[in-house]
């Protein structure tokens, strides 16, 4: 794709995705800043940070109640340790404009936010630079949460912090330049609205390849391993992630005004819908639907949407999101079946609902609802976006399943990864922070 | 006195209450236990399959009696928890050799 | 009341109602949208979806434990199928244009959302239309699950679903069309702000009429009902629903400015007095006010208000807020005296205090808050509006009781719409879902 | 200082604070209220509302499950009273003009809300004055709210509302004044953007003066006070508290714009620093970093840039967050060296926070964020800043000690303070509600 | 040796605990149990309304000891539980054939 | 018939359960409980400090089992739950007069 292509998508961008805010805001001030646009980004992003916690719990509740802390306490250290690394570097390098033209990384232009105040954002002229640093922070750090409900209960401490503080550096930073800051992705013309390859292939994809190195949990070998000791705080996760999730696609905007609200729609009828079709499956094949498969299966369908939300109309949404039910049920079949031990199915349901997304994005995308998009193979579009996301798919699925086999092979040499065997009958709460969760 | 340890399904605790009221049996003590026996447990639902718990919740309801009320109990908590199906659970009977009122700090004789 | 009256109305609505925001966003763009509006009326749609678990933890937590589940997962489905009923014709027999101008039901224009896009709502000029449509649909999703605490712990799964599906089609949809979609009640001129009827008055009501035909569960048959699980989780739920109630009174300003204010001062102000004259009240009477109880109070008071938040004002809100707390712990009363068993109290909190607020706004509506309302007995405007609010609240009254009795009495015939007693006596959970709450 | 140096100060604030907005909306109508800046602090508002709950799950985890109910039911009547108090008086006496122009008191202007409107907040151009009531409000709820995680588990509950009824009115309500109203720490030019002196230093001293009257529960004395019941109750608080407090300080900016966003970066980086620094303490002095540790961590981070969030850049703010943690680690050791029985740390980590925030804020303001502020003295203010914090610091400790300890000392003659020691046994939940918290 | 079974009230739990330390026994088994005796429950506070509980939350000490032992543990735990009040609680005494310390797989004796 | 009665790392259960598994007994009941003994307590991390809990959460394994098998289930139980750290627990074996299944009502003799 042409520099002049890759200028007027932004253009395009610019001017189209925003137009009435923008106008609004610049016929009223200088600084170009609307305080509605900013109003809705700040609550989008206090949103997207309560999705951190809301995972754990999520999760959490998931496991046996030996390693509920562990998961709880993971999110807190992920948000000061992301936190970190995205003031420090992490923001410029993925975000900042792109270093010698290769489209692979940002430059160091706001290290430690240097250059990043109160002024409009180089990439959204209606909001301030700080606010949108802040709000693709809070995506960085509900990212890295995502992995630990893969690996959960079985790895030491300190190992797991050195391995999310390299994967935010090699992973994520570089897949959010490539896609959002102006990288090669982007430029390619792939489109990923809210992060289905950034966020959800990263992390499915990633898990993958760090079960494939860390090995089967004790409980796991000895055939023993689901034993959900909280359902109703895997519902009160999934209830709050559901409304993280407005923000999280509905902030993708980077404004208030049609395209959020698009954006809002299209999320809230897929992740209902995927409730209703992974219900159904479960019904059927296993005479009940449990209420633990019909909140995966909303947020199935939230993790499918993601990419599609802001260039898909209502009616897409609804299919992606009955398909998402579907398939990602279908994806827990895949460690039944290959007997890989992905903990909480971080794999089955974000890698291959992120993968489900971002390719039917190229099917139902149609400039009618952003004309900033592109249109899919079933909106007249042809093959072309469908090719294009499909090599973007395939590049982050190489990408980050090769980093993070590396990096956990090295490090494997280097230091032990996981608990000795007595340390994880025992449970991660006890041992990595001295504390039970519950005394009742 | 007796000590009669019944291993019921939770939800017939109620039952077995009331039918123990009915011969003026009011001292008891429950725990909630998880057991397995014959019922080699429960298949589960999971978010995309089954699992299988092979230790239920159980209620133990435990009562302390006169030697001579003991069958009466016994044959209560049988008609009052049995269901006829694997899971109803089981009576254990054991002697006590002394019962105490913490309250008075005497023994209790009947 | 004549179509001119009615016109006036109307259009009293949309000049004063939002006149400078609309004024703000026209002198901005040619749309229309406001970017200010369509932030806060996202924010609102968020928290009024999140009532819906926000229910769930509430109903959940005040249930023995072997339900708990039950009520999540029906939570759950339940935004899955109104989603779908919404999306398919539910938006548009209701707020589509009045069908043959009977003032019964909406037109067919919006089956499937046609035409329903990111332009200006007809109804509410500076948001989009799809917003409007996203935040009616929240409504529509938690009125339906404040039924479920009601008939809780009795009926068969297949039946709940059979029966919400068609009580959102024959009681919810036509009702919303009546009083906010430009039906009869709407032309009437009886103010609904938020949903005293629409919402609280058709669930609380049709709960009555639900568990005369479902008769009592075993265990109320025995004696044995009241077993609250959890009580911090009804207090969990208790907070969300508070705040969530800030997005239901005040997003139905459809608009972000005084008026919308307003209504959540008067939110505010009314749930709070609610958990301090029925904590008086149970303190008086039984010697120490219960947290379950102060909880209870809080939903009374926000009940009461929820018709009456955008009409009156704050001194309104409170005497509002406090008669509340009173008059909807007398509402339990009522199953106590007459020993119908609903379960959690939805006909006394919600149907009592649904009703109270209505007949209230009658009393206390003043159009000095609010130019679009009218005056009420206490503030000059005599017995013209108490009366319109009377034949408003009976009419819906009867129109849900009738319909709910009718539907469940024909369905008894075709179904069993129970559980077996054995069923019943181990819990829907394992029952229904095969799950345990808790593996503690 | 001077009337002309105050009137420069408070012209300053309007014109600088908030002059994009105040452009924008002057430019669009004529009210003044902007529908952006209007949606923010709605939100914003909606936010610190929750963060009373929050925070009774925060303290209530930390205790044994014996007094769940009775944090969690103070938190609902806190609610009603403070809200009374702030409607009959509270807002008037705090916010009204001042009385006499010693700068110590309100007028009566605003008993029982009269003159608050919808119109302009005389404090706020672009906000409606309801709004600015409401918001304040809030802040009134959750600084009571504080108070009772320090004084948990020994009081009557008569005893604890005719306290937190007085202390309202004694102790917030004048410092409320003092510092935002107009009062004399306002004319002093010592800043505190969202309440490091008025919610903070208020509500941590008063809780040390309050333990000294009560002394120690029986628990403790018997050397057995720590059990915290579930954590991960406490982990929910603290993701909620930390949600809201972007309402709680990036509202303070009382508009949407670069001020709000300042205040909310630097309000995560604070709080995410905090976890950080508290975790590494406790990982080198206890061997391993406990997930409550963790959480407060994040709390004394939060706690301790509250005065800072608008008057520092993201560098001040990373800083002031680390020193937080580990500065709060040690207000805890003040606790367990002096033996004074404050149950939940307030003191330790609101009191030392709010300290360390109050005059951190002495040394990195800076013009460049906030042109309404001031230099601090490593922005080359010199000690100027410093010097007004020191004294704003310092008569709102002696103040806040003071009242408390003379309030509790009068109400001890009046009336036992305490539970019996069989009640304190048994535990509040019972012999205050007569309730169990769990059924489980 | 001896098993000594005393049902209390979950408040006095740590009274208990350091009554028997004074007297050097460590060794103790803890169960949250919930009981009926004479106290026949309790009332409860609901929405708008009381209701009654008749199984209070107790807890169950359990202590082995050697049979010279078991009068002193008796009365100690008496001393310590007792409030004079209905819902004090019981003791239970049974004979113990056996104990073994699973650590060293050894007989205990004392 | 004899109970058997271990008390056990929580940790453990699994290890026990498939030892007992093997050599064909499946009927247990499981308490959750607390306990104490020559292991006094734990060291747990506060906010800022530590506290010791001298009550550990522990598990008993209840098998009632006729006489012949009860030294065969003891040295199994020992086996799968030894790490030869003090906390171990222990084993207590009392003697049970009568088992009676609730099912059909009839005792059982094994
Ligand atoms: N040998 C045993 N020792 C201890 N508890 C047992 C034993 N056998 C059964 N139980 C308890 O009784 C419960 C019911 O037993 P089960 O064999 O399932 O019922 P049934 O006797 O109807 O077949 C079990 O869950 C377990 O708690
Ligand atoms: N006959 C009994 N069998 C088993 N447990 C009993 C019996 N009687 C009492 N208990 C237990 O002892 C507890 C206290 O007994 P209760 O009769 O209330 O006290 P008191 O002896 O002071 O009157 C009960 O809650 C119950 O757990
Ligand atoms: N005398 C006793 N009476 C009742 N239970 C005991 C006794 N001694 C030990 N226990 C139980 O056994 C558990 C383990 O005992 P402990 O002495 O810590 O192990 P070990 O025998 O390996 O030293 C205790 O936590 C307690 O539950």
């Amino acid at each position: 794709m042409s520099r002049a292509l890759k200028f007027s998508l932004v253009m395009a961008m610019i001017v189209f995705a925003i137009p009435a805010l923008a106008m609004n805001a610049s016929a009223a001030d200088g600084t170009g800043i609307d305080s509605g646009d900013t109003a809705w980004i700040i609550t989008a992003a206090a949103l997207v940070f309560m999705m951190t916690p809301a995972v754990g719990f999520f999760y959490g509740g998931m496991l046996r109640k030996e390693n509920m802390l562990s998961i709880l306490g993971q999110t807190i250290i992920i948000t000061g340790l992301v936190t970190l690394i995205w003031f420090l570097f992490g923001y410029s390098l993925a975000f900042g404009a792109d270093a010698g033209g290769y489209g692979l990384i940002g430059s160091t232009d706001y290290f430690m936010l240097a250059n990043v105040g109160q002024e409009a954002a180089p990439l959204a002229g209606t909001i301030p630079h700080l606010l949108f640093m802040f709000y693709q922070m809070t995506f960085a750090i509900i990212t890295v949460s995502l992995i630990i409900g893969g690996i959960a209960e079985r790895m030491k401490l300190k190992a797991i912090i050195a391995f999310l503080a390299i994967w935010t550096c090699l992973v994520y930073v570089p897949v959010a330049h490539w896609v959002w800051g102006g990288g090669w992705i982007f430029e390619l013309g792939a489109l990923d609205f809210a992060g289905g390859t950034v966020v959800h292939i990263t992390a499915g994809v990633s898990v993958l390849a760090a079960v494939l190195v860390l090995g089967k949990r004790i409980s796991v070998q000895n055939g023993d391993g689901d034993h959900p000791h909280n359902i109703p705080f895997v519902v009160l996760g999934t209830a709050l992630l559901f409304v993280g999730w407005f923000g999280f696609n509905g902030g993708s905007a980077l404004s208030s005004g049609g395209l959020a609200v698009q954006a809002i729609a299209n999320t809230e009828i897929a992740g209902a819908m995927g409730a209703i079709s992974w219900g159904l499956v479960s019904w059927w094949k296993l005479g009940r639907p449990g209420v633990l498969g019909l909140a995966s299966g909303m947020v199935a369908g939230l993790v499918a949407i993601t990419p599609a939300a802001g260039f898909v109309d209502t009616t897409g949404a609804l299919i992606i999101g009955l398909a998402a039910g579907v398939i990602c049920y279908g994806g827990i079949q895949l460690r039944k079946k290959y007997g890989y031990d992905d903990a909480l199915d971080v794999f089955g349901v974000h890698g291959v609902g992120g993968t489900l997304g971002a390719l039917a994005t190229g099917l139902f995308a149609t400039t009618t609802v952003n004309a900033a998009g592109a249109d899919g193979l079933f909106y007249g579009g042809g093959l072309d976006l469908l090719m294009r996301q499909t090599i973007a798919v395939a590049a982050v699925w190489a990408f980050a399943f090769g980093v993070t086999f590396a990096v956990l092979h090295i490090m494997k040499r280097v230091t032990p990864l996981r608990m000795t065997k007595e340390e994880e009958r025992v449970g991660a709460d006890i041992v990595q922070h001295g504390e039970n969760a519950y005394d009742m | 006195m007796k000590k009669i340890e019944a291993i019921i399904r939770p939800e017939k605790l109620n039952a077995v209450k009331s039918a123990l009221e009915e011969i003026g049996v009011m001292g008891m003590t429950i725990y909630e236990v998880k057991g397995r026996g014959e019922q080699k447990g429960l298949e589960f639902t999971h978010r995309a399959g089954k699992y299988r718990v092979d230790l239920l919740p159980k209620i133990k309801v435990e009562v302390v009696v006169d030697e001579s009320a003991a069958e009466m109990v016994i044959s209560k908590v049988i008609e009052a928890a049995r269901t006829g199906e694997i899971g109803d659970g089981k009576i254990f009977v054991t002697s006590v050799e002394k019962a105490i009122r913490i309250r008075t700090g005497e023994s209790i004789k009947k």
